[in-house]
Order: C-alpha cells, then structure tokens, then sequence
C-alpha cells in the first residue's frame, strides 16, 4: 500500500508535502514545461516587494563546497504587475501557491498583506523576514524576536483568517527558538526554516569578493545541517507549530531527516537549479523510504526523532490511530 | 556519452541523446552536471550545441576550454562514460526567411556554436562569411571546416600566429563591406560582443549575439544570469541570459552596464523601488 | 624571490601562517610522527579544562555534504595533567603552542589562565567561548558579547602581558562584528574565527539523531563561506585587529580567500583528519597562489578585498614597502 | 590500484603502495579517500590490511562490503584507477613469541584481517585453527584459504546455509576445547566480539578483539573513535579505537558499555569533572 503523502500547513490540506522554496521556482512557467505543476505540495513565489526591483547587479552567484552563494536582491516585478500577471495564471490553473513577501518596513509587508488579502489564489502567504529594517539602520529583521513578530503580527492581522500566514526564518540567530517563539505568539500559522545564512567568497583570481554584492545567501546541501538542527530545536519547543523545513534538501533521504526532526513539509531550493524534477523526484524517494520503515502515513513520521530510543518507529502508526 | 577528443586547444564531447537533438536548433544550449554524484559541485555548467547528428537516435557534440574543476572533471570522463545533461535550453537564433548575405562571428570556443547556424542559413541558400579569432593559433575553433562551407574566412589572432595579428573587430568592417553583408552573428567573450555590435551599429545591419553570463540553473528560476537590455518599449530591464536569451540584438544589449543596474533600469534602486535586500 | 610567510599575532611573530586548529591536533605526538611539527605556524592544543572529562557518548561524528558534525565533548585529561604531561613535551621541542581554554563558569577560565599564567611554553591562550555558561542556564558564552567580554577581560587580566590572548567567536549570532568588538575592548589581543556552527543530522535508519549528543559541531568545507563572510565582516569593523580565519580551509585557496577577507593567520582543522600534512600543504600552496599574484610578503594580502577595486594588487608591495 | 575482484559478496582491491607494505604487521589497517576530488564525502573511510605482497615493490589488499556511499564509490573504481591510501594505521596484534594453538574467529570481512596473522602464526610455529561466519554462506570471507592453511577450520552461518546454524560463539568452546586453545583472536561487529570475549573468559584465556568504531581521522586527532576500556591500573577511558587499537584485549572492552560513558570512566560527567559543552 503507498504512503498516504497528505499534510497540512495549519488548516489547510496539501496533497503532498514537498513545495517550492522562495525565490527558486521563478513565476511558476518555467517549471510547468518540465511537468505539471500541480504535482507539487504548493509552489512558493518569489518574496514579492511592493515596488518593482532590479535587484543586483551580477555577478549573483558563486559555487561553495556543496553550496551556492546567491545575492539576486529580490529582483522582481512588484506587487501590481504580480497581481496581474503572475497570481492569476497560478490561480486559474489551480496550483496551490504560497505568496512570499519582503519589504523594509512594518508598513510595507503591511501594505502588501492588504493587497493579497482579497486576491484570490493564496493558499498562505510567506513572511520573508531576511529583508534589511529600513527603520533600524538596515538590521535585518529576522534577527530579532521583536522585529520578526511585529511584521507577522500586522500581516495576520490583515490577512482573511483561512489564509495561513507562515514566518520565515534565518539561522544567522543565537536563538532560533526564541524568534520562532515569537513570530508563533504573534500570530503565525505556521513557521519555514531555514533562510539562507549569510556567506561569502572570494574570488582569488580578482582578489575581490566574488559576488557584486559582497556577501551573499548560503545554501544547497552544505547547509542542511543547520536546517535539521533548527526544525529540531524549534519543534521541541513549540510542537505544535506546523514547520516547513528546508535548506539542502537535494534527496528523499535528506527531507526525511527534516520530517523525523519535526517538519511536516519541505522546501527544495537550490536542488532545482540542478535538476527541474527535484521536487517530484524527492517526494517519491520520500515515499518509499517511508514505506520501508513502515509508515502509513507521513504525517505519523513527523517529528519522530524526539521519540525516545525505545518507542519502535515500525508501530507508529498504530499508536496514531488510536 | 560516444566520444571524447581534442581539437587544438579544446576538448570535444560527443553524447547520445536523442531528446536533445531532436528539439535542437542553432544556438541552444545545454547545461551539465559536474563531478558526479556526491559532487561537492552543485551547478551545472552551460554548453552551446556545436553539432548535432542522428546517429544513434540522436546525439550532440560539446566544444569547451578548461576554465575550473568543472571543466576539468569534464575533459578527465571517457568514452561509454554517462553525462547528466540538460536541454536543449536558451532562445536559438532568430534565422532570416530570405536568402540573405550573413556574417558569422566567432571568437574562441564561441565559434563553435555558429556551425549549426551556418548549415541552416546554407540551407536556405544565404551566403555565409566567417570571421574567427582567437588568442593564439591554438584556439582559434573551427577554421578548417569555416573554409570548406563559407565563401570566406577571415581569421584573426591576438599574438598573429595565425592570420591578421589583432582582434575579430578589426577585420569584420572590410569583410561586411566585401560580402554586402545584410547581418552579423557572432560569440564570444563579453567586450568581443560588445566590439562586434559597435561595427554592426556603424553599417546599420542587425546583429545576433550570444551572451555568456554565469548561470545557476539555465531554466530561468534562479535569476543570477541577469543582463540588461533594452526592450521593445525602451525601457531597460534586467533580463535571464538563459530563458530570454542567450541570443539577443546587440544593439539592445548595454554592454558598458553589464555588471551594474543601470540607473534607469526598471527597479533600479532609486528609481522608485526602496532598496529591500 | 620567494613569499615571506612570517605573521603576527598581535606582537608574536610566527614563521608561518598556518596554524592548527583546536581540538584537531591532538597533543601533537599523533602528527609528529607525520612531519616536524616546527613547520608548522603553531600547534593550538584541544580547549583544555579544569578537571578531566571524558566527553560525549559516541557516535561522536556524522558525515554531511562537504562537512562533518561533532560532539567530542571536550574530552581531555584536565589542566594538571596537561601541564604535567602535555605542554612540556610541546615546550621542550620549542614548538609555537596556542594553549585553548574552555569552561563552564568566567571562575573556571580564570583558574586555567592563573595555571598557565607561569607555565613556560605557552605562546598564547585562545578562549574558546563556545561552552555553555552553566551559570546562565547554558547559554553559550560566544552567542553574548557580554559574557564573552566578561571572560575574556579577566583571562586578559590574569595572564602575562607578553602572552597574546585570543578570542574563539562562534557564527550561530546575529551580529558577529558586536561580539567581536566586545572581546576587543575586553582586552583580546586577536580574535580567532569560526568556531563550528551548531548543526545535527538524523539516521534515517535508525530515525534518531545520528550523534548520541543530538547536536554536534558542523566543520569542513561546507562553513568556509561562513568563515569567509565573518572574517570579512570583522575586519572591516575592526581593521587593526588580528584575526585568525578557520572554518572549512581544504586548501591554498581557501586561506587565501581568508587572508584576503582580512585573516593574518589561518587555522586547519577537519582537513587535517584527512591529509595529516595538510597545514604544510596549504601554505605552501597559499605561498605559490601569493608569488603568482605578485606579492612579496603575506602581510601584504591581508584584507586586500577590502580595497577598491581599481587597487592593482600586484603593486601592493610598492605600497606597503614606503 | 592494479586490480579489483569480486569474492562472494565482497568488494577486493590491490594497491601498489610499498610504504605501506614494508611497515606492515598483521591487524593494521587503511584509511582511504573516497569520492575523489571535489567530492562531498570529507572523511576517510578505514579497512583492514588483507592481504600483502613484494610484487610491485609492494602490495596491500583490502576486503570490504558496499555499506554507503564510500564504499559505493570504491566498489566501482576499476584497474589502473588511482587511491589515495594513509597507512599503515593503527597497533597490529599482538603475537605470541612461543609456539602456542591460536584460534582466529572471524565474522563476514572481519575474516580478512585474520589471514596475515595466521601466517604470521604459522611461521611461528604456532597452531592456528579458524572459526568463521557470517549470516549467509556468500558472505563468510575465506573458508577455503583457511581450509588449505589451519589445522581446522569450523563454519558457521546465521541461515545455516554454511556450517553450522547460528553464531560463530556456538562452536567456538568446543574448538578452544579440541584445540587446547592458548589464545583467540578474533574480528568482527562489536556484539560478536563481546560474545568471543565471554567465551574466552570462561577458558580463562587471553583474547585479542579488533574494534570497529566509527572513525573520522584515523590517526588520534579527533576524539571520535572512543570506547571505554579499562587500563592496567584499573581504571576506565575512554580511549581511541585508531591508535589505542583497533585491537584490544577483550576482557580490557566494556563492551556492554559502548556507546555510552560510564559513570566511573575518568572524566565521567557526574565523577568530578563539571559538564562543559
Ligand atoms: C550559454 C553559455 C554557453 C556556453 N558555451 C560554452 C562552450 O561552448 N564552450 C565552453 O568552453 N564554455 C562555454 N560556456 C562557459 C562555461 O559554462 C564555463 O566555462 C564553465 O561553466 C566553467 O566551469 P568550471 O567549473 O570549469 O569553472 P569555474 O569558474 O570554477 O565555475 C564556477 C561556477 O561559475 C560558473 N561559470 C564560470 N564561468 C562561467 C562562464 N563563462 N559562463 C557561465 N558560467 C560560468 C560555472 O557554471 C560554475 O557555476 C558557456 C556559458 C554559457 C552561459
Ligand atoms: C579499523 C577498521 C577496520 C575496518 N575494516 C573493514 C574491512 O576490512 N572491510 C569492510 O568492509 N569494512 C571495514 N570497516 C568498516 C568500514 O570503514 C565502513 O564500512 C565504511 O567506512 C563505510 O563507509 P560508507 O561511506 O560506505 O558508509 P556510511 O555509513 O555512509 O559512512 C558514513 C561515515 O561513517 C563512517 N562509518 C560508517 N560505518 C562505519 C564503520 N563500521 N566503521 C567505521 N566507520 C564507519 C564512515 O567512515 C563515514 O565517515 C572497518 C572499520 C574500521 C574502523
Ligand atoms: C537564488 C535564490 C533566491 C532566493 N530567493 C528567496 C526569496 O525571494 N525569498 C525567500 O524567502 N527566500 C529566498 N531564497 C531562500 C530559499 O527559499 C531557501 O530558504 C534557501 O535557499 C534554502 O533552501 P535550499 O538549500 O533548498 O535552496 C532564495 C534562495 C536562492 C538560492
Ligand atoms: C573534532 C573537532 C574537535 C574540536 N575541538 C575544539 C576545541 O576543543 N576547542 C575549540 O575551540 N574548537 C574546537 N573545534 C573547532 C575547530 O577548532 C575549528 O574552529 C572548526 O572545526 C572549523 O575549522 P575546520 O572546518 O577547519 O575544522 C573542534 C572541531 C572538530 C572538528
Ligand atoms: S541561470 Fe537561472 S535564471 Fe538564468
Ligand atoms: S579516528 Fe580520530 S581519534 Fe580515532
């Protein structure tokens, strides 16, 4: 018998739990030529800003040990044109799509919120927290427990009530726990880790940095460490917060680790940039190394890793149907 | 993969893959994945096609210089070894309908991808011209089979070990006023487009050119491969070199802000859009 | 004309600019039977503690992508038994000897730094500040600058003046460059960076963290972005700080990448698990990486990329030599 | 590497590294770097010297099974591939310098490491008689060459698909019994060993168990290959598996303990030393 693969994000039902990551699926059509989009859990959209972006100028990436260093800078169309050109062609295909956002200020992802808020099509919206406080000398927001909850706080306050709101999160932190404890006080449905970590490389051809922009956004496999290690600490504290967990994933195996140290969906990033199939590939590598282990389900092996040693994984899930 | 070999300074690779060449049109390109599996390399790297045959149901031909250990692991595989690829990827070349007189710029491992091009063009009874530069003898591409399918072929190189000492520009003038050329294409390196382009400009031909930007996926999701160009409305974006190109207008190309976001860019920081990340 | 290697750290000159390090070089004897341990720039000995401790359960290691995770628990015989046994064997062959520090309490750190405040052969002391704070419910000194400035000022204090005292940072903070400029106003003579960022991975066999400790210690290639990026961001703040950069260093270009970011001095650690040559490897390909870009002296490639780009690198010695 | 062969379910390689050869004693092992360069795969992976030739200035053969990705890797490398070998690690057996009876007890290729003492036995004088096993009959490594060199040679499997159903400790006494058994020495999984061991302690004769620990360096620098064991004062470390070992006297093993720190181990959480990171 297969895997009954359905999870939620809060209350709402994916058909399976691996989604696009944000920034890493592009408007969604260029993937649809390698395969139906909607064989994914949902597709992320890029952190939309309210203004139009160039971003930074090239070049935007360099290859690291089992990484890549990205500085694309939010390049993108702004709110209006994505509202008019992006959502509806996600919306009238039925592809569940969480809209991810940045901005600089409270205000903005505010006014951003109340743009999506009646736009028909978001199944969540993602609060891309890695974006400079304009307000506070360019700290970014994610670094801090109170700047993070301030900007969910005024996004679930305007978004309409079925529509989760998800805090995303970066690793650059002391305390993973304490910005998820307060991002999930502040209203947040549900949580995704990790963000990039803030690398660099440089090029010592030119002896200087390698990306234009100096320093850049770590991620692929060097950094999956990290993402288990922060679903693991946060799904201890808050276990009952819905984790999206990601960074790394390049295998099933890989978003098993994540799912056993809490996460009820993945991410997948960078893998696509290797392989556009990534996402439909993982999520059958997911499946079968499930039913190896017996699972029925895979909501049964969410967060399983905290079980102390005894409880044998091959019963799960005849204690969870209870 | 078929085979393997050495042209002067360039290592060839020949792979099977029918699905490739069947979709396959001049100027596609084709990404690779490096170092096997468990690779610390995570990117693939991008080839233009050079050949395409229907042997074996289909297969490819690669031409590439060793840059870096991608590069390396690549000229290190043998023959009956497998290749991850992907593609055919990238807009092919715009091709004329009439039988038009065209120049084909080449510089370098550049010149490999204009032979597909020139076939198409020969096909459709347009004359072909060939401009090829290089560095040094070594690396000038294809010179030999330039001759037997063009009616000229002007080579050029920087140390003048083989033909006229200097770069590709300084012959094309007098090679486009020969031929009565009606267009350019051309690749290779960046300031070569951009000096090829000037040329063209000056005789008012439109010109092709393939743009090398380092690319993260290819596919158009990563947004790391980024131009700008011009747009039909004029206004300056900054464009995917691998889904919006790489094959673009030269003259729509700013190549003196490759690099930068130009001022008035759409989104350029200050020209309305706060600065977010 | 060959690269001259010599380096500071703070007013102690080394012959070279690679050094071990701690915790991944054992007591010296293990690669002394590999080369003589005098090429090296300095041996830094495991974080030696008050009492012996027999560390962590084992497995104590997991492979990830381009990384390894550890808990080794600082597992050591204690400080008596290390002046006893280890120093002296170091000190007798004049060999260049970082003595590494770690405790629970500022009490603790201050009692190995009077017990080596006298101790002949110590050529400096790193704090390393990633331990627990048992004090404060076990939050690690280096996520604070406070604390860390708190035990850094009084092993400062207590040790002579000739014996530079170094600062260990971790990269799992927000804000690296405002624990640095705490150690440096505590009194550290240079800072070393990246201790490992925290990380974990499950077995997805038996689906329970592959470390019998849970978390473990994330080093190898995978965290030199993150090493690069702090080592960068240090420097710029504090410029006339000495830094040693770690974290990841395979290779010649990998400490070159650090020099360039602003390192005088480049700490091997994981590599050495593979290639037990590997510190004299790297500097002899750091040396030949230097020579082919025209520099004369190390000194002089130290935060390069830091520099316009318009700054012609190969004339950087005509500058430096006025 | 000059060759590599299939024996049963194992994986055999030949590599000409003369420095290794020459310093070789029965029971050291090998640390070999897997994935080849740019690999992700960062730690060496550690087998037993099987087997050593002269030829070639020098041979060393390892036997193993395909576990992971590394093992993967080297199960596909072919002849005339290149390996790159540290060695030889770790302290060889101890040998008995009278002509004594030995039993050599092996599980699946923990056999392998058993065939250059007995030799080395042998030219000793000594009687080596072997008992080995593993959970099917392919994956018992080296009955025939035991057959040809032991006095006796017991055979056991889990199945029961070779020799006797069950575990090589069932035959084990009555061996040690028929043999007058002087001393065992013995290579496997851990919980095999802690079974050989309690066997020996019975007859109340010295045992020699190789301890398989996962290890990242091989060499003593890095603390992970830990297990606690009791030294000659009576006291419990935690000691390396790579250099303290691989081989220990059993009865010295906490077997039991493995995996965790005794309360009583020097530096034992608890037992003085404060609890710091
Ligand atoms: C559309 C296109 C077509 C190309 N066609 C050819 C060809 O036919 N023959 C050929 O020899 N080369 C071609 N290149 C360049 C080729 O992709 C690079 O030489 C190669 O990626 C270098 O990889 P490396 O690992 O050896 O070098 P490294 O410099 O170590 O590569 C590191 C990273 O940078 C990227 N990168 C570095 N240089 C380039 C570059 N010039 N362009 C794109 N990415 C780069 C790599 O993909 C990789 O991600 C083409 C590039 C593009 C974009
Ligand atoms: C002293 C010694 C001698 C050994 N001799 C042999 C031999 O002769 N034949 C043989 O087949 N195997 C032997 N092993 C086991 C062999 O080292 C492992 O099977 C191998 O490392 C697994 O690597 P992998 O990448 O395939 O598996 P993975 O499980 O993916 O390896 C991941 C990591 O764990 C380590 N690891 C995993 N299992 C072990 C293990 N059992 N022992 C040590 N490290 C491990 C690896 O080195 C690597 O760092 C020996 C181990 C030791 C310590
Ligand atoms: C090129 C690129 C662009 C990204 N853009 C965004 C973004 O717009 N918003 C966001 O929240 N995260 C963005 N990310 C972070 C990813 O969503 C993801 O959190 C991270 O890359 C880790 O996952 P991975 O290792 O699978 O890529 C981006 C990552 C990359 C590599
Ligand atoms: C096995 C192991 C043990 C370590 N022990 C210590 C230690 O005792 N004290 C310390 O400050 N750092 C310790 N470290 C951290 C290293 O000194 C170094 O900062 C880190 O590993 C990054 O460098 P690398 O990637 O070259 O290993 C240890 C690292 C490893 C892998
Ligand atoms: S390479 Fe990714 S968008 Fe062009
Ligand atoms: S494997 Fe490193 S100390 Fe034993």
């Amino acid at each position: 018998m297969s895997v009954d693969m359905r999870t939620f994000l809060a209350h709402v039902e994916l058909d399976g739990p691996v989604i696009t990551a944000a920034g890493c699926a592009g408007t969604g059509r260029e993937l649809a030529q390698f395969f139906d989009l909607h064989r994914l859990g949902a597709l992320t959209t890029p952190s939309i800003t309210m203004a139009p972006r160039a971003g930074r100028p090239t070049p935007r990436m360099a290859e690291t040990p089992s990484g890549l260093l990205n500085a694309v800078g939010l390049q993108g169309p702004g709110i209006d044109s994505f509202l008019e050109r992006e959502l509806p062609w996600l919306a009238q295909r039925g592809i569940r799509t969480v809209v991810s956002i940045g901005g600089g200020t409270v205000n903005e992802y505010s006014a951003l919120a109340r743009r999506l808020a009646d736009a028909p099509g978001v199944t969540a919206v993602e609060v891309n927290l890695a974006c400079p406080n304009i307000e506070d000398r360019g700290r970014v927001f994610a670094r801090e427990g109170a700047a993070s909850a301030e900007v969910v706080g005024s996004v679930r306050s305007i978004m309409l009530g079925d529509v989760p709101v998800i805090a995303k999160l970066s690793p650059d932190v002391a305390d993973i726990v304490a910005v998820a404890t307060a991002c999930a006080d502040a209203g947040a449905d549900a949580l995704s880790m990790i963000n990039n970590p803030l690398g660099m490389a440089i090029d010592t051809a030119t002896l200087r940095p390698a990306l234009a922009a100096g320093t850049g956004g770590l991620s692929g496999p060097a950094i999956l460490p990290l993402a288990v290690r922060c679903v693991w600490q946060v799904h201890a504290a808050l276990p009952r917060v819905p984790i999206i967990g990601m960074g790394g994933v390049l295998t099933g195996s890989d978003a098993l680790q994540l799912i056993l140290a809490g996460a009820c969906a993945v991410g997948v990033g960078t893998a696509l940039f290797h392989d556009p199939y990534a996402c439909l590939r993982i999520e059958r590598e997911l499946a079968d190394l499930l039913q190896a282990r017996g699972f029925q389900r895979l909501a049964d092996a969410v967060g399983v890793a905290h079980r102390p040693p005894g409880s044998p994984a091959r019963h799960l899930h005849e204690e969870s149907s209870l | 993969m078929l085979t393997t070999r050495r042209v002067d300074a360039y290592h060839a690779l020949t792979v099977v893959a029918p699905g490739i060449a069947e979709r396959f049109r001049p100027g596609h390109f084709v990404s690779v994945a490096v170092g096997g599996s468990r690779s610390s390399m995570l990117t693939r790297r991008s080839f233009s096609v050079h050949d395409v045959r229907s042997d074996y149901g289909g297969t490819v031909e690669l031409v590439f210089t060793v840059r870096g250990p991608g590069t390396e692991w690549l000229a290190e595989r043998r023959a009956r070894d497998t290749l991850d690829l992907v593609g055919p990827l990238g807009r092919p070349f715009p091709v004329p309908r009439d039988p038009v007189s065209v120049v084909l710029v080449g510089f370098e491992y550049g010149s490999a991808v204009l032979f597909p091009l020139a076939d198409t063009l020969l096909a459709r009874s347009c004359r072909v011209d060939f401009v090829l530069g290089g560095g040094s003898a070594d690396r000038v591409f294809g010179a030999m089979r330039a001759r037997r399918i063009a009616e000229t072929t002007t080579l050029s190189t920087r140390d003048g070990s083989l033909g006229l000492r200097g770069e590709v520009t300084d012959v094309l003038a007098s090679v486009i006023t020969d031929t009565r050329a009606d267009v350019v294409y051309a690749c290779g390196p960046m300031e070569v487009m951009r000096a090829v382009t000037s040329v063209a400009i000056k005789f008012d031909i439109p010109v092709q050119v393939v743009a090398e930007e380092a690319m993260a996926c290819g596919i158009g999701i990563c947004m790391t491969c980024v131009l700008p160009v011009i747009g039909d409305d004029g206004v300056t974006r900054m464009v995917r070199a691998c889904v919006d190109g790489p094959v673009f207008r030269g003259e729509r190309v700013r190549f003196e802000d490759v690099g930068t976001i130009p001022f008035d860019a759409q989104g350029a920081p200050g020209g309305g859009a706060r600065h977010v990340s």
